[in-house]
């Protein structure tokens, strides 16, 4: 059951993004496939899906040339596939999602028993069985959504399994969950290529490695024979010095004090204090209430209890607009559905929040509105260079977050709330978020930087906070507290 | 039973700390229905008490007999809705199929020519379906251009009313099942079957899918178009049915009759809690979308309130009603 | 393209333009009708014809675009439209004459008007009901609706002024309107048999809600109870009349007739003739004895 | 020059390998601005080649005239599209304004009666943008509701018509500005305003960003509750001004007047591009839309076209006109 992909190549209304991509996958293996952002790799996986179609070249699996013209069609060769982007239906339930289009029948009559038993069956066998397939699959949290998502490329048994950057909404047991069960798909003969941004998981994972660059297979490599900085140096080109930069000198004066916050369901009795020029970063396990803090501590949501202050810019915020004049930012973890305006241009999108600062007697001022955008564009990298007037859905998944980041750094803010800001950001991009955020710190910002990922908290920040459960559980200095550590206070207690 | 008490998605705005509760069971929401069953109670036990008339035999059939149109309409609409779509041509479709059916019965049996008529409903749902799904043309613009065209068709096809002769005619509109309006009867079954079809068949459940997210349900190996085109279908099909008893009721086919009933089906539809995005509502509570809507109309009647009033008092009670939904429920 | 470009030549052939308020309704249709076919009869009027489709703006556009193909004379069909200043003002300020049919305009200038008697009609429908109805009974009104206010008002006022005061009579109005169409007096019917048990006459304002009302009625099988009493003399009212139903009598206000004859008073006026400004068209009792002569099986209305 | 051609986006359907390709500039697409000149000037083409009456001064003068209402509607219609709602209710938001605003003249100075007119679509237009924007009522709902309320409204100002005495009423309906109507002045300056409104202000850009995506604009630290309560008292503010005018230029207020004017407003949107689901749509292409309506609907007149076969062919040329806007465009 090998899978093969020759010369492919692919264009987007005359630009060229794939140039002539080889690839190989064979039964059992892990084949990942890592790269900067925008490199290619979701079109080529959109390429395998049948979801778009290759502008030239072949593909051939079992030795037989195959041309999947839809998704539909992929599924028939047996290759399933789970996208960077969730695309459940909300309303319905998990059950719904997973069954959709196969239901068991009775008279005629889908038996929606039968059904739950099935879904039931299928979550346990693949370890979600934590899941309840009777819930409304909206309700569900990013990471639960994710698995349902996993679960139901697996309905029919492929053999290949294509999965576009699956831990990236993921942590603690739930990601233990899925790689758990990608070796045990392998070991029953199935192909899985793994997109991902985390190279550790890949060398950990991974069979084999191919690494894509601008569109081209730049290195085919093993876990054995390769370490993160080749890999890093292959993705990127050029070698990365430093992943995290230099440990800050100590922090100044408080700069946003949190007392006694608690939001019903959400979080409780939750108190910190932000520094200038201090990263504190927040550690928990998906769904422990850390968005919802940050949402709240923004004036998003309003809180149940508790204050919430900014040294000479008010507190209590009651709309996200009264905490932005106070000086508060805040990057949200879904870019799609509070990031961006998927249907407007970068340029609009990255201006947004500094529309009245922008106007000049009742006008928006464009050319300051340009000259501000292209100097974002230009800081963080964001690419295409040209894509001021570019809808931003056409950027991939990285740079889109980029230019959420920019929208952000335009409002010159004094706290910075960073939720989840490298997720689906490759390794080169991450350096120099890491970079910026160090910058903001040495000129006097604080930023809260929350992260599931463990290592990315403890080198970036200067302080780690942990939440388990909506409680905040721990307050470690980054410098002195391992990985360990950190999860320990993550993790529930088992009564 | 296996329901559950969840909690309500992140608010979307920055309103109190009060997160009301949803019951959801199998993917129904039972607080919407809960909801609108206490307010048709609601309705009934003032009605009862304020007016003498409201419990005679007499008004309760004309309850009944006054569901049938709207309630028709509103299930063809629900169907349309639940893809994320609209159809305002079904007025213009209860006309058509009307003035057909009444024109055809000189030459041809009764029960024909009603089937010509609902016929020619499933003819214009087709074809809305088809522009909709395979032109992607927003449903909101295809079915208005079918508003104007189909009720243009329906004068062209007789500028005065026509009445056939046969008596037999009637007796679809005027027969009873002992208490109960055959229409009404009719009514209920599609309503009944309608929500079997909707909750326990596959197309069905596509329909309901295609309006939450129509690419995954693609991505499922459901031809999407098909259903879409079904739905605009069964719309149409449920406009002609309603065309040709409206006319078999009042006994005269008018080509101008039906302007605005679209605004009444889909009323009922969001009074039933269903969400004109697509992918949220049930058969059941679009019932009782109607009920509610006839029990006002009803009201408003028997305490004689005059018609400029009425008009204004519907249109408040509308809001009322929704936003006491609101109130009780929670966007996903 | 129709486009009278010569006008009135000394030929004595004419273009009339028609100025429709509205054409969806069976009275306004036939009125239109007529019109053509009267100036078909005559042989050298040619009409244009335009449809407001109930916008009382786009009257006033047609009656321009009219004026603009040069027509000779205008002929407005108002429905249920009160006045209609700029068509007359614009009319007025081409030099032309303006023949009104059905509906008299309550202000502005126009050269002639032809049309019913709408309060003689509804005191006749009074007169014909209080002697059916001897011993008294509740008598049931059946609006049609707002902005004809003035004809229907005419004709339930004709109504009221005979029967208001009569001994055992009662008057009830519906409160809702029958919107002047069939489905429209089926539902407001239905409500009054469900207010009042003991109705024993319904009067509407036209004959389309009469004929909904007799089948709400014959449906609570009261056909036996209660009288009906309508105007127009619409084709189907006609037949029910004659059939020997409980559908008792209508006022005869026949757009066919209207039609007719403002097409000849636009042809006499530009043909230099004097005429009478304003023409009532006599509205007769139409009852089982007379029907046959009002029911004309090729008639438009 | 900054322009450049990008592809669609990916495909829905799994169809043959051609895309069309459309051309952005500034973030606006050409592409349907281009289509939509293009089938102007071919109407126009086409009028001036088959009808000697076209291109004669009155007739264009019908033309801009007849373009005024719809015009003023659909701007205001525009602006609540853009937020991704809608506003069925304006069509008796006419009838409400100009029956007050004849009824107060008695009474009044003229311009002081057409403003409070004005004022009160304003008013109307503020209780709906609160409903929606406050309550999270379904848009389509609560403007429905007011469609109803309001015309009920309008009867009971004055069930009857109201024709003012004084000729100075009629000024502002009959005056003209060299060979233009004013009231087509009046149109032309709400569509430059408002173009330069949407495309130039915080507050435009913030509305069509509403459209797109709400939360988004929210914790961005925009008001959204507050533009879109714009968005709707605009679009309320442009009925009462197109009743003021259209009370003045027929020169008589009547309470029915408006019934399905929303319709039209929609379709000249819709027509020229404007997304129903929010955030794409600009001034320019919806006068282009109203611009089509209007020739259309002038052509059939001039052909001589019979009433029914009109609103016939009115329905298959909007979706003549949508199906080729589809092609020359793309869905985002
Ligand atoms: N629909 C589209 N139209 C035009 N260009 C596109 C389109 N989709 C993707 N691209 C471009 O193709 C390139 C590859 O994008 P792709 O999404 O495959 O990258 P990726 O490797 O998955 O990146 P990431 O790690 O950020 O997800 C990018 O430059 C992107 O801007
Ligand atoms: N499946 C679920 N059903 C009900 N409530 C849930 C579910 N998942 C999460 N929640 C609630 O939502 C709250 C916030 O969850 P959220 O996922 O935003 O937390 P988080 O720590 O920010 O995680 P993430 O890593 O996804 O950002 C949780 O405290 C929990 O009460
Ligand atoms: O006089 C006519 C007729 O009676 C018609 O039935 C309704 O409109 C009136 O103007
Ligand atoms: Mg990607
Ligand atoms: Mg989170």
């Amino acid at each position: 059951m090998s899978l093969e992909l020759r010369g492919v190549h692919k264009d987007y209304g005359g630009v060229e993004v794939l140039h002539g991509v080889d690839l190989v996958g064979r039964p059992g293996e892990v084949l990942a496939v890592v790269g900067a952002n925008g490199a290619g790799k979701s079109t080529l996986i959109k390429i395998l899906a049948g979801a778009e179609r290759m502008s030239a070249g072949e593909m051939w699996l079992d030795g037989k040339r195959i041309e999947p013209r839809s998704p539909h069609d992929a599924h028939a060769h047996g290759i399933r596939t789970v996208h960077q982007e969730l695309s459940l239906v909300p309303e319905l339930s998990v059950t719904e999602n997973l069954l959709m289009g196969n239901f068991p029948r009775r008279a005629g009559l889908i038996d929606w028993a039968a059904a739950h038993r099935r879904a039931a069956a299928l979550l346990t066998t693949i370890g979600f069985g934590a899941i309840n397939p009777r819930t409304v699959a909206g309700r569900l949290s990013v990471a639960r959504q994710q698995m349902v998502e996993i679960a139901k490329a697996l309905v029919g048994d492929p053999r290949v399994l294509v999965l576009d950057e699956p831990s990236a909404v993921l942590a603690g047991s739930d990601l233990d969950s899925l790689f758990a069960l990608v070796r045990r798909l392998t070991d029953r003969g199935v192909l899985v290529v793994y997109v991902s941004h985390r190279l550790a998981e890949v060398l950990d994972l991974a069979t084999s490695i191919v690494v894509v660059k601008d569109g081209r297979v730049v290195g085919t490599t093993t876990p054995a024979e390769t370490t993160e900085d080749e890999l890093i140096r292959l993705m990127a080109g050029r070698r990365l010095a430093q992943i995290y930069p230099d440990r800050r000198g100590a922090p100044g004066a408080p700069r946003l004090t949190v007392t006694g916050l608690r939001r019903p369901n959400e979080f409780r009795d939750v108190s910190f204090t932000l520094h200038a020029g201090e990263v504190v970063g927040l550690f928990g396990l998906v769904g422990s209430g850390r968005s919802e803090l940050a949402r709240c501590v923004f004036g998003a949501v309003r809180a149940a209890a508790g204050e919430v202050r900014v040294a000479g810019g008010g507190g209590d915020f009651r709309s996200p607009a009264e905490a932005i004049a106070a000086g508060l930012a805040l990057v949200t973890e879904d870019r799609k559905r509070t990031g961006l305006v998927l249907g407007l241009t970068v340029r609009d999108n990255i201006a947004l929040t500094t529309l009245r600062r922008d106007t000049r007697g009742g006008l928006i001022d464009r050319s300051r509105q340009r000259g501000q955008v292209s100097t974002m564009v230009e800081r963080l990298g964001i690419q295409p260079a040209r894509c001021a007037s570019m809808p931003v859905v056409q950027l991939s998944g990285g740079n889109q977050q980029k230019a959420v980041l920019a929208k952000w750094l335009l409002v010159e803010p004094r706290v910075l709330i960073l939720d989840e800001p490298t997720r689906g950001v490759d390794m080169a991009t991450r350096v120099e978020i890491y970079r910026i955020i160090d910058d903001l710190a040495r000129s006097g910002l604080s930023v809260l930087l929350i992260s599931s990922d463990l290592t990315e908290v403890l080198g970036a920040s200067d302080r780690v906070l942990v939440m388990r459960q909506g409680r905040l559980t721990a307050d470690l200095p980054a410098d002195r507290s391992t990985e360990d550590e950190v999860l320990a206070y993550a993790i529930e207690e088992r009564t | 039973m296996t329901g559950q008490l969840t909690s309500t998605g992140p608010e979307r705005t920055g309103g109190g700390g009060r997160r009301p509760l949803r019951l959801v069971l199998n993917g129904r929401d039972r607080t919407v229905e809960a909801a609108l069953g206490t307010l048709v109670v609601l309705l009934l036990v003032v009605a009862a008490a304020t007016s003498e008339t409201f419990f005679t035999p007499t008004n309760l059939t004309n309850l009944l007999k006054q569901m049938v149109t709207t309630g028709l309409l509103a299930f063809g609409m629900l169907v349309v809705i639940l893809t994320g779509g609209i159809d305002l041509s079904v007025g213009s479709v209860v006309a058509f199929a009307g003035i057909v059916t009444a024109g055809l019965v000189s030459g041809l049996p009764i029960p024909l020519a009603m089937a010509v008529g609902i016929a020619a409903g499933i003819g214009f749902g087709l074809v809305n379906g088809v522009l909709v799904a395979r032109f992607e043309l927003a449903p909101f613009v295809v079915t208005l251009a079918a508003l104007t065209t189909v009720r243009g068709l329906a004068f062209v096809y007789s500028d005065v009313p026509i009445a056939p002769d046969d008596p037999a005619f009637f007796t679809l509109g005027s027969a009873m099942v002992g208490p109960i309006p055959l229409t009404t009867v009719i009514m209920l079954v599609v309503f009944g079957a309608g929500g079997v079809f909707l909750s326990r068949t596959p197309a069905g459940r596509s329909i309901i899918a295609i309006g939450g997210n129509p690419e995954t349900v693609r991505l499922a190996g459901i031809n999407v178009r098909r259903h879409v085109v079904l739905a605009y279908t069964i719309s149409g099909a449920c406009a002609g049915l309603a065309g040709v008893i409206l006319a078999s009721r009042v006994g005269i086919a008018q080509p101008s009759v039906g302007v605005a009933f679209e605004l009444d089906a889909i009323a009922a539809c969001v009074i039933g809690g269903a969400s004109l995005a697509g992918g949220r509502g049930t058969a059941k509570a679009t019932l009782g979308g109607v009920l509610v809507l006839a029990l006002i109309n009803n009201l408003l009647n028997l305490y004689g309130v005059q018609s400029f009033w009425q008009q204004v008092l519907k249109g408040l009670i509308i809001i009322a009603v929704i936003l006491v939904q609101r109130v009780n429920r929670v966007r996903t | 393209d129709s486009g009278g470009s010569g006008g009135s030549g000394g030929d004595g052939s004419y273009t009339i333009g028609v100025a429709n308020f509205m054409l969806s309704g069976p009275y306004f249709s036939g009125m239109d009708k007529a019109i053509a076919a009267q100036a078909k009869k005559k042989g050298n009027v040619e009409v244009v014809s335009t449809d407001a489709n109930g916008d009382a703006a786009k009257l006033a556009a047609n009656v321009e675009d009219l004026l603009s193909k040069n027509v000779d004379a205008v002929i407005i069909s108002g429905g249920p439209l009160e006045s209609a200043p700029a068509a007359l003002n614009a009319i007025k300020a081409a030099g032309k004459p303006v023949v009104l049919v059905d509906r008299k305009f309550q202000t502005g200038e126009y050269t002639s008007w032809i049309g019913p008697d709408n309060k003689a009609i509804g005191v006749q429908n009074g007169e014909f009901l209080a002697e059916k109805l001897p011993g008294g009974g509740k008598v049931a009104i059946i609006k049609g609706g707002p902005a004809d206010n003035s004809i229907g008002l005419a004709r339930t006022d004709g109504v009221k002024s005979v029967l208001t005061g009569k001994p055992g009579i009662t008057l009830v109005e519906a409160p809702d309107f029958g919107n002047w169409g069939s489905d429209g007096g089926l539902t407001v019917m239905e409500s009054l048999l469900a207010t009042h048990a003991d109705l024993a006459a319904v009067f509407c304002e036209n004959d389309a809600m009469c004929l909904g009302a007799q089948r709400a009625i014959a449906d609570a099988g009261r056909d036996k109870q209660i009288i009906i009493a309508g105007v127009d003399g619409q084709a189907e009212a006609l037949k029910a009349i004659l059939d020997g139903t409980n559908y008792l009598v209508t006022g005869l206000n026949d757009a066919d007739i209207i039609g007719s004859l403002g097409l000849d008073r636009a042809v006499e006026i530009l043909g230099g003739a004097t005429t009478e400004k304003d023409t009532v068209v006599p509205s007769p009792r139409v009852t089982k004895e007379n029907a046959a002569q009002y029911l004309d099986p090729k008639g438009d209305f």
